[in-house]
């Protein structure tokens, strides 16, 4: 789950983490009365949306007076950055940086930890740092027993700094991030940048966060700034009743037991020379009711012209499978055409059950997605 | 002999009076697995399909000497049941759990691993050695006893390659779910080196997919240190990058982890990358 | 550093441990005002003192009405109870106990490790319990990277309750309290007796704590609970200028560097028929305004007949032992006679410094003490 | 050989820039240990006496190849120092700094000993094999070469006891002083182990004192393990109860840790307990 820059600030100010002043304005009156109140001539005017990147499309944008904000503010609010409408913009005093730093703590799989990662290329993509120079990133790996101690702070801090004094700053203030990323349940905590000041002050001028879905029922405070875009709701919405779905465009919807065989019939179908409508995996059983609910989910597409329902019979047999699918259909009025493949336990008493009803029936997933490319052309036509 | 399950193995349930620990208990239990008990505060003493039910792992050690235990407590609890298998001296820990926190998986894996003991999982179907051992979820019957290892960071998906092999006529010696979560136990590299170790085992399929360059870790890792022929399969080319596919470790994120740069890297050191399941037999069949 | 029960019972219901209702008081009308606050017709006044085995000279009594808590406050109140006197009582309601147990933290030189220590002989001092049956005390080590968690708090309350009711409750006080005894750098965080009321609840109903001194420095609102004796304030005073200081009360006073040293010196003063006057070890060096300070606090004992020094010269030579102490002691006037004994690099030297002064020189440990010994019965004489 | 420490070893001083830690890194470069370098953040690439300061323990390994570290940090900060030195892969930890709070202690323990390590102290006077090399703050001109090992709680007594064993010929192996402290790392079982092991050590000297039971425990311990003679001796016959008799170690608590129980141990299994200092040389050569 992601949240907006201002959110991730103020968890940052309530975690001793410096952050520059900064206002959240929801409108071009807001913005001015921010001005008046920040005692700072130029501000920087920041777009709030779940994307990064915002500032090579003109989302971040520096007034150094009250018609500049007025016009950045106005023309700010109401963009439409990747697909998200700006409705709030954050205006902060513009601070006189001497250096800029990028600092983060990210899962990484590998070493099965948290780890930190530094690099003194602040202020641009880190995947881009990564690319051009990475050797200018440093990762330090956390050992979740004993965290981030006095002596990992300072040698990742002495990473970007020489002089004691910064070393200490910055020591502290990933020390702290990394409480608050353990507190949280983080997935990502990103500083960039994070800038040394002219005055020799290390403060954090962004604030990137993303949580982990799986633990925001512990964090009810954070689980409340979840603000989904109508996609993202419809698969919320999947996820609630067991189902995990993507959308993708094309015109087979599939329906399939298991991640892994549900991806690996959407490869099939671009294979056999179709369009994947979804992703779409119905998880472990396949009782009557959740077909329905799945089915009313493709068929909510209305660009799906076939069905392809891909299921592999283990645990449940496929003669019981076969059931609950003819159960479900009585229920379910489509003019589309369905085409079954049944694998598994009992494969061929499941599908006996569905000779001589509407469905189109294979045996492998290679004949099924055939039948289902088919199915669409000859539709099409 | 198979890799990390045997007739050696004396298992125990954690979460055995639940729905799923319950019906699992008894299909492994009917399959031949030495299931030798299960856990839940409170109802020690209980029998679940005649395993004796115990308060606690390590009092279900001390009275049953279970070396491997395999975990169905829901997901807020997961973390604890892990850390008590490896406390209570548990070699082989299986959770099959999904939903856990991440950082709950680091820090029980992590714990895990001070005690010298092995996860597998958390969100996998678990692992069977055909006509030995099965501990976890799989449909037991679809899987043959044999010499191909099978390892995989799916479920359904896995029984799809292994019923493509049995019904080949190639059997499995040890097939193994590893999860699919982003931070998940045993992975590519020391599995492929069990099975290199395995007598038994004179070929390996390997079932990846999106997410992390764990598949880019592996080629490199059989390319020098693996002898038997190895066959890959990726599922997720059609994913979106940033979209989770189902599993949560399968997404592409900032542009990495997709399909095709998996598939490179197999094809870079020399091993067949199947282009449908069904294929997988055939490719196998090539190499041996 | 020891506290008071109602101190230890604030710190409990900080953590959300349960404890039964209480009020200090000072006088016997502040634990009648505290009776008619309390709602309960039977109270229970004990004495605040930094001593265990107060209930075995009265200090713990019960009272059934008015008359009975103004005859026991009144009684307790100026009590002496080991040498401390009783200036404080705890007024708390009398709890319908159903058994009693016992539950403490301790640290184990061992294990190096905090252990947790378990018991149903609760209400009994625990070296009791200990002496008569040891199996009945179940001792759990604390690994400090994972604390208590839950499966082993769980593990240990089973030993106490069979019901998994009670079991919870107990393991959830078993966390908080090793939270507190983190948290606060205990040494000692003991329930003794932990009880299970007739109404089914686990409540702590008394609670007993002492703090590591050397951990104190961070935690402040700790250390002001500190109430030293006049004996401990001695032994604080000398520390605080970089001595260890116990009184002994015999007649020869012992300075010494090291304290494995010093007790030797005291046991050897034992074994040639003498009584060592006190424990001092002034530590490494032996700069003159140190042993000043040494001496006099030596010399404010007035039982004091002869002072032995007894000083190992390593890092610091002999001969600079020797005019550091010729040098403080053209400072100290005092008739008491002086025996020193020098060992370690350059004692030759450091002895041949000394000839000729006031001191009695000796080159041996034995020979010494024995000269210690008797000049303390020719003084006598 | 001597043990723990001997010609091999590389010695880096965490806190060399402070009074004390300069001091004793020039001492022990002095008496010929291989100081390699010393550690004081924000002091990289100073010198003491020669000897190069880097920023971390991690940075001082990699360019000194340092296996053995002693620490002369303050109190409040010597817990990071002893965890940075486990981290950074030192083998041996030397804490000379006194005052430490026993919760730290303990967890610095138990993360050194999770890396293999090993931790002597704190509270101590560190040890010395004489000739070979010296990590601590003993005053090496008392020592001699030889084959009797030493092992004590306190500082100034061991030597009281090394300049009696010296004076009557009977020079060191190695000689340790494991600490004051309640909670310290090596202690006597498994220093008597690695004296045991020793082809250079024919002789042990034991000096305990009031406190905690470990005396008791290092009795049953040379009843059943150690070959080679044992002498002891113990401090604090005169000790109250209830005091702690300077070392934060040395308590009397609930009438357990007497002198007269530990005598009485070492007694009963037939180690003879030397009644003054001077004693244990006369003691000794009864036993060789």
């Amino acid at each position: 789950m992601k949240i907006h820059e201002y959110q991730a600030k103020e968890l940052f100010a309530n975690y001793g983490i410096q952050v520059d002043q900064s206002v959240l304005c929801r409108s071009v009156d807001d913005a001015v009365k921010a001005y008046s109140q920040l005692d700072s001539q130029k501000v920087i005017v920041k777009a709030q949306v779940h994307s990064g990147g915002r500032g090579k499309v003109g989302g971040v944008k520096l007034a150094n007076d009250e018609i500049e904000l007025r016009k950045h503010a106005s023309n700010i609010l109401g963009m439409n950055i990747k697909g998200y409408t700006v409705d709030r913009i954050l205006v902060g005093q513009a601070i006189n940086i001497s250096k800029e730093y990028y600092v983060s703590y990210v899962i990484d799989r590998n070493s099965k930890s948290t780890i930190l990662m530094l690099s003194k290329e602040g202020g641009m993509e880190i995947e881009e740092v990564a690319r051009i120079s990475p050797e200018k990133i440093h990762k330090f790996v956390i050992d979740p027993s004993i965290g981030v101690p006095d002596y990992l702070a300072r040698e990742a801090a002495f990473k970007l700094f020489d002089d004691l004094n910064l070393v200490r700053q910055a020591a502290t203030i990933f020390q702290k991030l990394y409480k608050l990323f353990v507190d949280t349940d983080a997935s990502l905590a990103e500083i960039n940048p994070l800038v040394l000041t002219q005055e020799g002050n290390i403060i954090a001028i962004d604030a990137k966060m993303t949580f982990d879905d799986n633990a925001l029922y512990r964090h009810p405070k954070i689980a409340v700034l979840n603000e989904p875009t109508e996609e993202e709701k419809r698969e919320q919405n999947a996820k609630s009743k067991g189902f995990s779905y993507v959308h993708l465009g094309g015109e087979i919807g599939c329906m399939v037991n298991g991640a892994g065989l549900a991806m690996t019939t959407m490869d099939m179908t671009k294979l056999y020379g179709g369009n994947p409508a979804n992703f779409l995996d119905i998880g472990g059983s396949s009782n009557p009711t959740k077909v329905i609910e799945a089915m009313k989910l493709l068929l909510s597409d209305k660009n799906v012209q076939v069905v392809l329902i891909n299921i592999f019979g283990g645990i449940t047999r496929c003669d019981d499978v076969a059931h609950g699918l003819l159960e479900a259909f009585k229920q379910i009025k489509t003019e589309i055409p369905i085409v079954i493949r049944l694998a598994g336990t009992n494969e061929k008493e499941g599908r006996a059950l569905l000779e001589g009803s509407c469905f189109h029936v294979a045996e492998t997933m290679g004949e099924a997605t055939k039948k289902a490319v088919d199915l669409t052309y000859n539709y099409q036509d | 002999m198979s890799i990390l399950i045997d007739k050696d193995t004396r298992l125990i349930v954690q979460g055995i009076t639940g729905r799923d620990g319950g019906f699992h208990a008894s299909k492994m239990k009917t399959y031949g697995t030495n299931v030798v008990g299960g856990t839940s505060p409170g109802k020690a003493g209980e029998f679940v399909e005649d395993i004796p039910v115990f308060n606690s792992v390590k009092e279900a050690v001390k009275e049953t000497g279970a070396n491997t235990s395999i975990i169905f407590v829901p997901a807020p609890f997961a973390k604890d049941a892990m850390m008590e298998a490896a406390d209570a001296g548990i070699q082989l820990i299986v959770c099959i759990t999904e939903g856990i926190p991440t950082l709950d998986v680091i820090q029980a894996y992590h714990f895990i691993k001070s005690k010298g003991a092995n996860l597998i999982g958390p969100n996998c179907p678990g692992l069977i050695s055909p006509k030995k051992s099965l501990v976890g979820i799989m449909p037991s019957m679809i899987f043959k006893q044999g010499s191909t290892g099978v390892i995989s960071r799916s479920g359904t998906l896995t029984y799809e390659v292994v019923y493509n092999l049995t019904d080949n006529g190639m059997g499995q010696s040890t097939a193994i779910g590893v999860g699919g979560d982003p931070v998940v136990g045993l992975y590519y590299k020391e599995l492929l080196e069990m099975f290199e170790n395995d007598p038994e085992t004179d070929s390996i399929v390997l079932i990846g997919e999106i997410g992390g360059d764990a598949e880019e870790l592996a080629a490199e890792y059989i390319k020098n240190h693996i002898t038997k022929p190895v066959v890959a399969f990726i599922a997720g080319q059609q994913a979106p990058p940033g979209k989770q596919m189902g599993h949560a470790g399968a997404i592409i994120s900032s542009g990495t982890g997709t399909a095709a740069e998996k598939i490179a890297a197999f094809e870079a050191v020399g091993i067949p990358v199947a282009k449908e399941p069904s294929h997988i037999p055939l490719l196998l069949k090539e190499l041996i």
